[in-house]
């Protein structure tokens, strides 16, 4: 007889699926929402009981999809770290939902409002599912779902732009889940298995072989490589900036925040639990995820630095962010792992805070995006002006923020003795180099959002009220709390990443 | 070279003006000026633009496809590696297919034992994609449902005007043709659907047999007759009773199967069709969950509405 | 491996050679066509390779489709095929259409708005509607 | 056997490359039917009647069907080229 907590995951899944179905028949925006928002909440209570539980007593579970075991049906995994992800993702999406919900209000017609509530359910499914799921198949299954999910939030804000930016999406997301796929066929044809219980001992036996190294790296850099193009890594990324920068300010928040991070966790599941890191160090398709990881850490941020766009600029910034993930994980360590946890974790509430005051901001700046009307936004919408500041303060990575203790991490990873030496300098320069063009366009834009204006204008030389604006209780609950959150990471650091580097032992 | 009939006239019917119908803005009242139509033609410097971009364009396009070539190689090289097709002892003949068919009959009791793996040992997947199903719906509606931000009063007016003209002009033998044929496609769909679990087919196939059969319904008789007994209500009725229907099943077999719980769904008696336990009842509402989809899908493109 | 003994090990995978080959021409499709429709029918041609590639996997000569046709034989594997694969591609087929109605919606409401499926010149329109 | 499945397979990639270069777009759908039509007796012929069935029903019917409605709709059957 099993514990029925570990039902949880399970429970989670099918609750968020099934209100994304039931929301079909309710064709009232406002309550769609609350359908929304309550499945998001008793999630996050379910997914944080699965992580008590099992970081307090150090364990992981299997489950059993149906009545057979691992290798003939279905399995879900949990330990510390998917539940924790879980939870996570939970609290992001209620957060983000709360704090752009004018927007959504404002850029969704009425009728097709549930729609897009829809969309919000089966994507919390599919991250549960992604995160959870113990078998290759099922993993992409949800992808796909991911992939439509998360298509839709962009375009639900239906103008050319965002159609467009979606199509790309669109493209760039199939090619990925296709290279995925290929990869798992031909891992399939070469093991037999997909549970990835089952093909561990296999690839391990694999690799005794000399000869068939070649078709493993090549099969492992396929999934790499399908899983890199759908989570941004930098050449891939080039669907991203247009797709999050155009997207209603919930759908940016949720993309950049949580979708991102999906795939990446599926990607760290495979590292783990089907090959081992250092497989994957030794087939070479660590180095070149790390080697992107470097690219995209400079060069998000050079194209960010230029951009005039609020709203892409954050994108971008999300570029190189991603790239610091990729950057932990091809060093091929735990540490480099829990590192690129403690990112992804750091990056989910960093970046919806930052698209969500800056949503914030751009309405009490008559719905400029520009980052020149912004000027003096934070004085006629406070809370925004002060997320953005704690966003942008951890982006550039000031101590006692989450984004300064992912840099530590990082670096303590990547001055490992078993790290090469180029790996060693390359990492250290990339961080260096990308923290002062993080610095360098982050900094000016606060400067500018608290800087007093006498009398703000927009570009036809009309005058803000400096009062017009209310951005409502959820909109101040949801900053306030992503803030709180941010700075917790920064100052509880060390227990955090104790956590994160027991439950990656775990894996 | 002279085109045959058949396809000119196909050419026709896509393009959609065929010789007998009158220019549809003709004699509508419009208040609207008709200004869409011009030809996006690009002036000055963003056609310097252009052309700059189209050269940049054949570079990486260049470039790209050279990328593909290198990774059709490293591909063609693993393929190369791989075990050699058709043998008895690949990889993929191991202990799970071994159970999959040796013990499919009798532990889940349908003969096709595809259908075995897809809806009872890897139901999840399988609920998964049926979900994909229903988002890709879900976002076709999205976008195509005719709201105020896609659809102008005039695209409006045209449609009803071509509704009418439809209305007028019913092609009599298809009619006539459809009128016998259609029992008879409802019934090998219907076949399909609850003998998946004995003989290939199942709840994809044939919901997607049933709605090529109320599409051809719709072409041979009209979008108001079909409208009469599919509206929006039916729509989102059988699809979500189907899903909901699917879910609970799913969700009773696998709570009972992970706990150890007894599965009081009987199996019955391989061969026959009321056996194999949930299997009949979720190849049902598959069906009808993509007979819907597929439907839905086709009115949506064709109408922007059900 | 010397180059003879690849080519003949691809002849002897011709399945996976022709879907290696088949996803490779849909891959570039999809990235490298202009016209967004094509791109569509592309992502068709790609998802097909990819099936044919599983399906491949399970096939084992002389054993016939996994449905039983005599329920109280005992079925042995000797005799039927690996129903997996095909139960994996009929999940993957059906994904397919969703993303291809989902692919066409999206080009249907580009073309309705920009009166043109060449996805460069939407994107210069729509650059040029933004300034 | 062996010949028609190579001739098959042949008939697939002829298939995929030349939906690519033609000029119209009804052309590139009609080739897409010819590929599902192909692909469904290589299904019988690898033992997979499911996906026969499936692909058959699926892939070319309610597919085809789907491009040449987005086609009508889009009243854009000739010059559709990529130097238009």
């Amino acid at each position: 007889m099993r514990m029925f907590y570990e039902n949880f995951p399970f429970f989670c899944v099918f609750l968020a699926l099934l209100s994304g179905i039931l929301t079909t028949l309710v064709r009232d925006g406002k309550k769609a929402r609350a359908v929304t928002l309550a499945m998001l909440l008793c999630a996050a209570v379910l997914n944080g009981a699965v992580f008590l539980e099992t970081s307090l007593r150090n364990v992981n579970f299997t489950y059993a999809m149906g009545a057979f075991p691992a290798p003939w049906g279905n399995e879900l995994r949990a330990g510390p770290v998917e539940s924790m992800l879980c939870t996570v993702f939970c609290l992001v999406m209620l957060f983000s939902l709360m704090g752009g919900g004018k927007d959504l209000e404002e850029d969704i017609l009425p009728e097709k409002q549930n729609l897009y509530y829809i969309m919000m359910d089966l994507l919390a499914a599919s991250l549960f599912a992604l995160s959870y799921t113990n078998d290759m198949f099922t993993g992409y299954v949800f992808i796909e779902i991911n992939t439509i999910a998360a298509c839709s939030i962009v375009m639900a804000r239906d103008c050319g732009q965002t159609i467009l930016a979606t199509i790309r999406y669109l493209i760039m997301s199939l090619v990925g889940s296709g290279v995925f796929l290929f990869g798992v066929s031909m891992l399939y044809t070469i093991t037999g298995h997909l549970l990835m219980p089952s093909l561990y001992p296999a690839v391990t036996a694999l690799f005794d072989n000399d000869s068939l190294h070649y078709p493993l790296a090549v099969l492992s850099g396929m999934m790499c490589v399908g899983l890199a193009v759908k989570s941004a890594l930098f050449p891939f990324h080039t669907w991203l900036p247009t797709a999050h920068g155009s997207a209603t300010t919930a759908s940016s928040a949720v993309l950049s925040g949580v979708v991102l991070k999906g795939y990446i966790i599926l990607l760290i599941k495979i590292m783990c639990r089907v090959f081992t890191p250092e497989e994957i160090g030794s087939l070479g398709v660590g180095s070149v995820l790390f080697v992107l990881g470097a690219c995209a850490m400079i060069y998000g941020s050079v194209w960010a630095v230029r951009e005039t766009h609020a709203k892409r600029m954050i994108a971008y910034s999300s570029v190189a962010q991603v790239g610091y993930i990729y950057l932990g994980l091809g060093l091929c360590t735990p540490a480099g792992i829990t590192a690129a946890i403690f990112q992804i974790v750091a990056h989910a509430f960093t970046k919806p805070l930052l698209f969500i005051a800056t949503g914030g901001l751009i309405r009490a700046s008559g719905h400029q995006k520009k980052l020149y009307y912004l000027r003096g936004a934070a004085w006629r919408n406070v809370a925004a002006g002060l997320g953005f500041t704690v966003g942008g303060l951890s982006m550039v990575g000031l101590p006692l923020l989450a984004g300064f203790v992912t840099k530590l991490v990082l670096g303590q990873a990547a001055l490992a003795e078993e790290i090469p030496q180029w790996q060693m300098i390359t990492a250290l320069a990339a961080i260096a180099v990308s923290s002062l063009l993080n610095a360098w366009y982050y900094l000016p834009v606060i400067l500018q959002i608290w800087k007093k204006e006498p009398e703000p204008r927009g570009p036809e030389g009309e005058v803000y009220d400096e009062h017009k604006e209310n951005p409502g209780l959820s909109f101040r609950t949801a900053v306030l709390c992503m803030s709180i959150v941010v700075v917790l990471l920064g100052c509880l650091a060390r227990p955090f990443v104790q956590l994160i580097a027991r439950g990656v032992a775990l894996l | 070279m002279k085109k045959p009939l058949w396809y000119e006239k196909l050419e026709r019917w896509v393009e959609g003006d065929s010789p007998a119908l009158p220019e549809p803005l003709a004699h509508v009242e419009n208040p609207e000026p008709v200004k869409e139509e011009e030809a996006p033609v690009q002036h000055g410097p963003s056609l310097l633009r252009s052309a700059g971009g189209t050269a940049m364009n054949r570079l990486t396009t260049a470039f790209g496809i050279l990328c593909c070539a290198i990774f059709a190689l490293l591909m063609l090289t693993t393929v190369a590696y791989l075990p050699r097709f058709g043998d008895a002892d690949n990889a993929p003949e191991n202990e799970t297919s071994r159970r999959y068919i040796e013990q499919g009959l009798e532990e889940v009791g349908a003969t096709n034992l595809v259908t075995n793996i897809i809806l009872v040992y890897r139901g999840f997947d399988t609920y998964g994609e049926s979900c994909v199903l229903f988002l890709g719906a879900t976002a076709v509606i999205m976008l195509l449902e005719a709201d105020r931000k896609n659809t102008s009063q005039k695209d409006r007016l045209a449609l009803r005007r071509s509704d009418a003209l439809d209305e007028e002009e019913r092609n009599q033998i298809l009619g006539h043709i459809t009128t016998v044929l259609m029992p008879v496609i409802f019934l090998y769909g219907l076949y399909i659907l609850c003998n998946g679990h004995l003989s290939p087919g199942g709840g994809f196939a044939g919901g997607s047999i049933l709605g090529g059969a109320l599409i051809l319904c719709e072409n041979a008789f009209g979008a108001r007759r079909v409208q009469s007994f599919f509206n929006h209500k039916v729509y989102h009725i059988i699809k979500v009773g189907a899903l909901i229907l699917y879910a609970v099943l799913i969700c009773y077999t696998i709570y009972v199967g992970a706990n150890g719980l007894p599965n009081l769904i009987p199996l019955g008696t391989p061969g026959s069709i009321l056996s194999a336990g949930i299997i009949l009842p979720i190849n049902v509402a598959v069906g009808l969950e993509v007979a819907c989809t597929m439907y839905a899908f086709y009115t949506y493109f064709g109408r922007g509405d059900l | 491996m010397e180059l003879n003994e690849i080519l003949r090990h691809l002849a002897e995978n011709r399945f996976e050679t022709a879907s290696v080959l088949l996803f490779v021409v849909g891959l570039a499709g999809m990235l490298f066509n202009r016209n967004l429709f094509k791109k569509v029918v592309s992502m068709g041609f790609m998802d097909s390779a990819i099936f044919l590639f599983l399906t491949s996997a399970g096939y084992v000569e002389g054993r016939i489709a996994p449905i039983i046709a005599d329920p109280s034989v005992p079925a042995t594997v000797e005799v039927y095929s690996n129903p997996l694969p095909a139960g994996l591609v009929l999940t993957g087929i059906v994904v397919s259409v969703s993303f291809t109605a989902f692919g066409l919606a999206l080009t249907q409401r580009l073309y309705k708005k920009y009166h043109s499926l060449n996805i460069d010149e939407i994107m210069m329109q729509a650059r040029k509607s933004e300034d | 056997m062996a010949a028609i499945e190579t001739l098959l397979l042949l008939g697939l990639i002829v298939c995929a490359v030349a939906a690519n270069f033609t000029r119209n777009l009804l052309p590139t759908i009609i080739i897409y039917a010819a590929f599902g039509t192909m692909l469904s007796v290589i299904w019988i012929l690898l033992k997979a009647p499911d996906l026969a069935i499936t692909e058959a029903a699926v892939g070319v019917g309610i597919d085809t069907i789907l491009f040449l409605l987005a086609l009508r709709s889009m009243h854009h059957l000739d010059g559709t080229g990529d130097g238009k």
